[in-house]
C-alpha cells in the first residue's frame, strides 16, 4: 500500500479503487460500481451534512482554543468528518461508541456536551462525561487497546441477549499494535456483534503508511481473521454510512464483526505539540484540502436541489451557536477539589488512601491559612 | 451432603470434606457462578480441560459455553474483553495460564483494569478477577515459576491478594469475585495440592486482613502465599533454639494491613519477611520500608527480608538454592544482635 | 476453519485443499495439481525420511524417559516430523533456525546432541546448547515471541548485507497473540529476509481449532501483511520441503517473508502433565495415525524402488544408536555449580549479587561441613 | 568548534556549548553512531521527525534509513525485534514513545531482554538500550506521565539508569550504549528543557555510581531524575530553617550504588528519599529498605519516602498536588524529631 496517492497507477496496482457512493465531483456512482451499497436517501445525507459542517466548526473552534494555550492538548479530526459522522449516525441509541483521543467530534455528534468533551483535553479530569447516558466508553490513549474492549462489550451483549452492537474507531497505525489484532481475532472467534472502523489518515503521527503496512489495504486484513472487510473511500459520507450502517445490521442480527477501512486524510497537524511540515508536504495537505468530505457532499446535494441557502444558513447558525458554547464554557472554570484524587480509585476504602487524604487536607488548610495570612499583611 | 442453612449468598452449607487449594478455589468459582449470573469465566485451557492445574474442572460441564469458555491464545485479549464485559455488567474471572503468561497484559491490567474506575471518577468500575498461578517449588521450566507480585502491588488502582490455604482460597475468591474492585488472585502453584478439611461455603477472615496464624513473642515473621508454610515450620523448628517466632499470614499484599502486622511488630520489636521473588525492588521492601516507617522507635533491629536471590527464577534443578528455608530464614535471624 | 477435518465436505466448502506433492495413498501428486513446485529428487526425500525415522526414534525414547519421570517435561512432536524435518532440511549452514519448546526434534536434525537438548528439559539450565555454532536460538516458551527474534535477526543480516535467512516455526495457537501479529507486520514491512512456518496441528493444548480463529486458513493471514501464504499439508514433507525451501530462496534474493502453514496433528499429549482424552477422542487421533508422515514418504519411496529393506535396516540402526546415546546421556548427571546462579544475570558484576554469591557459598560450605560431620558421625 | 583531542572514543572534543538534556541526549546516540557502525537506531517516529521530544532530531537526515528507521507502530514488536537484532551483532537504541507505552512492550522487556543473557550462560548478551520518557510534571494527558521504574526495577537481569542533568544524559547514554547489559534508560520529560554548557563528550562518573550534588550535615535526600532539582531546591530552602542537606542523585536504580549512598547515610543519620511514582510498592521502599537493613544503628529515625500519592497519576490541573514539592519534604523531615 503506498502513501503516494497522487500516482493513481502505482495505487491502482496494488490495491483495488476504495468503494465510493458520490465521486470526488460530488455525482452519485453508478449502480453497478457500488458494490451492491445503496446511496442514503437525500434526507439522511443532508443531517449527515449538517452534523459534519457542525462538527468541523467544533474542531476548528477547539483548535483555536488550543493555539491559544487554554486545553493541554487537541487531536484534530479536521478532514475525518465523514468517518467520524458516519459511524455516530449508524448507531442504534442502544448501541456503544469505543472512540479514541481522535474522536471529539464522534462524541459531540452522539450528543455529549462540548464542555464535558473538554473537560479531558484542558487538563481537569482524565475523562468527563456520562458514560452510561451516551453509551460511549472514554476515549482511548492506549493505542487499540480500546478495540478489545468493544468485543469484550459486544460479546456481553450477545450473551445477555441484548441487541446492542459496539462500534469502535481504530487510526492506521493502531492497527500494527498487538492489541488490534487479538481484537480482531476474537470478535471473529467469538462472532461478537462489534464493528471496527479504520480511519486509514494515512499518518501516524509522522510515520507514513508505506512504514506501517504492507498489504494492499487496510481492509484486507479481514481475510485473515474470517470476517468481511470493506476498503472504503472513507471522505465519502454516504459510502461510509451505507458500509457501516451495513455492517451494523450483519451484527445486530448474528452475522458477527466486519473491519472497515475508510481511506482519508488528517488536516491538521497530530497535536497542537506536532509540526507536520518535518513529515509531510504543503502539496500533500493541499492535494487532500481538495478531496474535502464536506464539499463532496455539498456539491451533491446542491445539485439535488436539497442544499438551499435556507438551509445552509440554518446550519451555520447552528454550528455558529455551538461555537459559542465552546467557548464560553472554556471560561467557566471546573472546580476541582485536590482531594476528590483519592475518591474513585477504588470502590473499597483503603487507610493508606484516607491517611494520604487527609495528609493533603491538611497541606491545603495550611495553604490557605498561610494565604490567609498573606492576604492580611498585605492588606494592611 | 444435606444443605444445612442457607447463607446470604444462597449457597447451601455442606458437610465437611477433604479439599486441596485446587478444589475450593474451584468450588468458590461455582458457588459464585450459582449465586451470581453475571458470573462468567474464561482464558486458554479453562474450559472442557478444566484448566491446567484443574481448577475450573467440571464448570464448562455445569455452566455450560455461554458462563465457561476457552478462548483464543492471547492474554491482552482475555484481559481487555473481560474489561469491555465488566463494562457490561458482567463479573468476569479469568486465568493467566502461569504468571509469566499475564506479562502481555500488562499493558491492559496497568493501563486499564487498575484505572478504569479512577479514570471515570467511579462511574465504570470493573469487577474483574485476573487469576494467576504464581510462584515455584513445582520443578517448573523456565517461565513457570515467577512470582510478579512486585508488579501488581506497585500499580494504584489494583487490589492483590494471595491465599495459603484452602479456607483461604475459597473465602478469598468468593470476596474478589463479589468485590466492586478488579482483584489480581496470585494462587502459589506450590499449594494447590495442599488439603484441608472444609465444610463449604466457608468465610474467613475478610479480604483485606492479615491474620496472625501463630503468635510469638520473639520475632514476627511475615509471609504470603507459598512462604506461609516456610514461615510455619521455621517458628516450629525455632522453638528448639529457644526462639519463640510469631508468624503473619498477609493474605492481603495490597492494601497491606498496617494494624494487624503493625500490632505485632510493636509487640516483638523485630520482623522478617519471607517471599520466592528476588529481593531488590520485590514486595518485602514495601512491607520493611512501611513497617520501619510507622514503628521505627519499636525496631530492635533492622527488618531483615529473607527472599529469593536478585536472579532470574532458576531451573528446577536449582530451585533448591533459591528458594528461602527454615534454615535459611533462622541463620538470617542470627545474624541480629539479640542482646 | 473446522477441526472437524472427517467431514470433507465442510472443509471443502470453508478452505481449500492443502498443498501436496504425494498424496495420502503415497502417490506423487500430478504436476498441475502441485502448485507449481516440483517434487523434490529421491534422493533428498530419501534424507528427509532418514531424519524423520531417527527424530521420530528421539522423540518416543525421550517420551519414554520423561514418563520415567526422568526430565521436568517434554512437548512431543511425534506426528509433526514433516514440518520440523522439512524446516530444518531447508537451512543453509548460515541460516538461523528459531524454535519452540515443541521442536526438539529439529533441534536434533540440526546437529545438537540430545545431552544439550535435554538439558533444559531435564532442569539443569534453561537452556543447553551452543546458538552460535549451531545458529539456533533458545527454545521458546513464551509463545510468539520469539517470532519476532527472527525477524530482528534477519533484518541485521539484511542491514549487514549477508545472505542469511530467519526461519521460525509457530503453532497454531501461538498466531492469536499479539507479538505473531507484530513479528509478521515488521516482516512484511522491513521485507526481512524470514519465513514463518506455522505447525497448524489443531489444538493448543486443549484448544481445538475453531475456538481459536475463524479464517478459513492460516495461511489466509498472509494477506493482512501483504506476503506469500501458502496452505500444505504438514504431513507430506515432499510438499513442506518444497515450499520452504521456495521461501527460503525468495528470502534470501532479497524477496522478503513467507507465511507457510503446515496442518498436522499432534498425536502425544501436549506434554507429559497434558490429558488429551479430556479434549479429543481416540478416534480423532486414530485417523491422524493413518494419515503419518512417515508412513506415507515411506510408500512412496518403496513404490520408487529407493528404500530397500538395506537401506531401511541401516537407518533403523541409526535411529536405535542414537536412542542408546540419549539413553545413556541421562545417566551422567551434569555437574552443575549452584553458584553459577549468579554468573550470568549480567556482563557488569554487581556488588550486591556478590554478596548473594558469598552468602550461598558459605551456606553450602556449612551444609558440605554439616554433612561432613554427619557422615563422620554415622561412621564412628 | 575545532577538534581539540581524540578520545578513545574517537570522538573529538567540541568547544563548550549550551545543551538542552534533549540536545545532549541527541549527540550521544549520534557520536555513538560515528564511533560504533553496529549502534542503530528505531523507533515510533524518531526517523523524519526526529522524536516527539526531538531527542533524535536530525540522526535520518545524517544516518540515512539503514541505521535510523521509523517502526510500525508497536511496541513488543520494537523490543522483540532489537532482541534478534542484538543477537547479530548490533547495538540497537529503541524509544517507547511515552512510559506508559512501554507496558505493551513488557513481555519481550521482563522474559527476554532481562533474562536472555542468564538463561544462554551468558552466551547471547543483548546490548539493547531501551529509552523511556518518563514521569510528569509537563502538564500531559492520561498515559503521558508515568513513572514505570519499580517495573523494571523488581526485574533482575535488567539496568535502570536516570539522568537528571544535561552533562549525565550525555555521558551515562554513552555508557549505555556501550555496555554489554541491556539497560532501561529513564529519561525525565520534566527535564529535557534544562540547559548546561557542556564540551562534549562529556564524561561524568560511571553509570553505576550515585552522586552526592551538595554536601550536608543533617540529612541526605535521595532523589533521581526529575526529582533531583526539587532536592537541591529543598536543601537550599532548608539552610533558612537551618537544616544542612546532603543531596544524592542516584543516576542508577538498579544496581543501587550502596557504597555512596550508605556512607552518606552512616555520616547524617537521617534520610529520605524523593520520587514522583506513588509510594506503595515505588523503588523507595527498596532504597528505604536496604539502607535501613545495611544501616540500622547509625539511624536516628525512619528513612522516610516522599512519593506520590497512591494513586494514578492526576490530570494536569491536579498534578501540582501530586508532585513533592520542597514545602512537602521540608514538612516531611519536621515530622521526625530532632532531638
Ligand atoms: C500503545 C501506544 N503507543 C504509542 C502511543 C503514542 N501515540 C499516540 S497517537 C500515535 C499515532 C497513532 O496513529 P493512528 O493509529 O494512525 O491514529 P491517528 O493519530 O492517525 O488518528 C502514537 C504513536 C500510544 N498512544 N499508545
Ligand atoms: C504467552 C504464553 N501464554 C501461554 C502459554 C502457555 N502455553 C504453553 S503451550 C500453549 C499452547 C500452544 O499452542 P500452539 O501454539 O498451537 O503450539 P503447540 O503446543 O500446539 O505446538 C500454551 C497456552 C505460553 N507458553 N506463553
Ligand atoms: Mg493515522
Ligand atoms: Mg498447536
Amino acid at each position: 500500500m503506498s502513501l503516494n496517492v497522487e500516482n493513481p497507477s502505482l495505487t491502482a496496482v496494488l490495491a483495488p479503487p476504495p468503494l465510493r457512493l458520490i465521486d470526488d465531483q460530488g455525482r452519485a456512482v453508478p449502480q453497478h460500481e457500488s458494490g451492491g451499497f445503496r446511496l442514503p436517501t437525500v434526507e439522511t445525507l443532508l443531517d449527515l451534512y449538517r452534523q459534519m459542517v457542525v462538527a468541523r466548526r467544533f474542531d476548528v473552534q477547539v483548535t483555536a482554543l488550543t493555539r491559544q494555550g487554554r486545553l493541554a492538548t487537541y487531536p484534530s479530526a479536521l478532514g475525518q468528518e465523514a468517518c467520524e459522522i458516519a459511524a455516530v449516525a449508524s448507531l442504534a441509541p442502544q448501541d456503544w461508541l469505543f472512540p479514541t483521543y481522535r474522536d471529539s467530534i464522534a462524541l459531540l455528534t452522539r450528543g455529549v456536551e462540548p464542555k464535558d468533551i473538554l473537560a479531558s483535553f484542558r487538563g481537569d479530569w482524565h475523562s468527563g462525561y456520562d458514560y452510561q447516558q451516551h453509551r460511549i466508553a472514554p476515549q482511548a490513549t492506549p493505542l487499540a487497546t480500546q478495540a478489545l474492549h468493544a468485543v469484550g462489550l459486544a460479546t456481553a451483549a450477545k450473551l445477555k441477549r441484548d441487541d446492542t452492537v459496539a462500534l469502535t474507531l481504530l487510526g492506521d497505525g493502531a492497527t500494527s499494535e498487538g492489541d488490534a489484532h487479538e481484537a480482531f481475532n476474537f470478535a471473529a472467534v467469538w462472532q461478537a456483534p462489534v464493528v471496527f472502523v479504520v480511519q486509514n489518515n494515512q499518518f501516524a503521527i509522522s510515520v507514513p503508511l508505506d512504514k506501517q503496512m504492507a498489504c494492499r489495504t487496510i481492509a484486507d486484513k479481514a481475510i485473515g481473521y474470517g470476517m468481511p472487510g470493506y476498503y472504503v473511500d472513507g471522505n465519502d459520507v454516504a459510502a461510509m454510512y451505507a458500509v457501516i450502517s451495513a455492517a451494523m445490521d450483519l451484527a445486530r442480527s448474528g452475522g458477527g464483526p466486519t473491519l472497515i477501512e475508510g481511506l482519508t486524510y488528517r488536516i491538521e497537524a497530530h497535536t497542537n505539540s506536532d509540526d507536520p511540515t518535518r513529515y509531510r508536504t504543503t502539496a500533500d495537505v493541499d492535494l487532500w484540502r481538495g478531496r474535502d468530505p464536506i464539499e463532496r457532499l455539498e456539491k451533491y446535494l446542491v445539485s439535488q436541489g436539497a442544499l438551499t441557502e435556507e438551509v445552509r444558513a440554518s446550519i451555520l447558525a447552528d454550528a455558529e451557536t455551538l461555537a459559542t458554547t465552546t467557548r464560553e464554557c472554556m471560561t467557566e472554570q471546573a472546580v476541582i477539589d485536590p482531594l476528590e484524587l483519592f475518591e474513585h480509585v477504588y470502590s473499597t476504602p483503603r487507610s493508606a488512601l484516607a491517611e494520604q487524604r487527609a495528609f493533603l487536607a491538611t497541606e491545603l488548610d495550611g495553604d490557605a491559612a498561610a494565604s490567609a495570612i498573606a492576604n492580611e499583611e498585605s492588606a494592611r | 451432603m444435606s444443605p444445612q442453612q442457607t447463607l446470604e449468598t444462597g449457597t447451601a452449607v455442606r458437610a465437611p470434606e477433604s479439599l486441596t487449594m485446587a478444589a475450593a478455589l474451584n468450588a468458590a468459582i461455582r458457588d459464585a457462578m450459582v449465586d451470581d449470573p453475571t458470573v462468567v469465566l474464561f482464558g486458554e485451557d479453562v474450559g472442557p480441560l478444566g484448566g491446567v492445574f484443574r481448577v475450573t474442572d467440571g464448570l464448562y460441564a455445569e455452566f455450560g459455553e455461554t458462563r465457561v469458555s476457552d478462548s483464543p491464545l492471547a492474554e491482552a485479549g482475555i484481559v481487555g474483553t473481560a474489561i469491555g464485559m465488566a463494562m457490561y455488567g458482567l463479573r468476569p474471572v479469568v486465568e493467566m495460564q502461569f504468571d509469566a503468561f499475564s506479562y502481555p497484559a500488562f499493558q491492559q491490567i496497568v493501563s486499564h483494569v487498575a484505572k478504569m474506575r479512577n479514570r471515570t471518577r467511579g462511574k465504570i468500575p470493573l469487577p474483574i478477577v485476573i487469576r494467576i498461578p504464581y510462584a515455584g517449588d513445582i520443578g517448573g521450566v523456565e517461565h513457570h515459576s515467577d512470582s510478579s507480585e512486585a508488579y501488581w502491588t506497585a500499580t494504584p488502582g489494583l487490589t492483590v491478594v494471595s491465599p495459603s490455604n484452602p479456607a483461604d482460597a475459597y473465602s478469598m475468591l468468593r470476596e474478589a469475585i463479589a468485590s466492586d474492585d478488579p482483584v489480581i488472585f496470585m494462587e502459589p502453584k506450590s499449594r494447590y495440592w495442599s488439603k484441608a478439611s472444609l465444610a463449604l461455603p466457608v468465610q474467613t477472615e475478610p479480604l483485606n486482613r492479615a491474620v496472625v496464624l501463630r503468635e510469638g513473642t520473639d520475632v514476627t515473621l511475615i509471609a504470603y502465599g507459598p512462604t506461609v508454610k516456610t514461615a510455619l515450620a521455621t517458628a516450629e523448628q525455632a522453638v528448639a533454639e529457644g526462639l519463640s517466632v510469631e508468624v503473619i499470614d498477609l493474605r492481603s499484599l495490597s492494601p497491606f494491613d498496617d494494624e494487624t502486622v503493625g500490632a505485632s511488630v510493636r509487640k516483638t520489636g523485630r520482623a522478617a519477611i519471607v517471599h520466592e521473588a528476588a529481593q531488590f525492588g520485590g514486595y518485602g521492601a514495601e512491607v520493611a520500608a512501611r513497617l520501619t516507617e510507622r514503628n521505627f522507635f519499636y525496631l530492635a533491629a533492622p527488618i531483615l527480608r529473607i527472599t529469593g536471590f536478585d536472579i532470574p527464577y532458576p531451573s528446577p534443578k536449582l530451585e533448591e538454592y533459591f528458594l528461602p528455608t527454615p534454615d535459611r530464614i533462622l541463620a538470617a535471624l542470627s545474624t541480629w544482635e539479640w542482646s
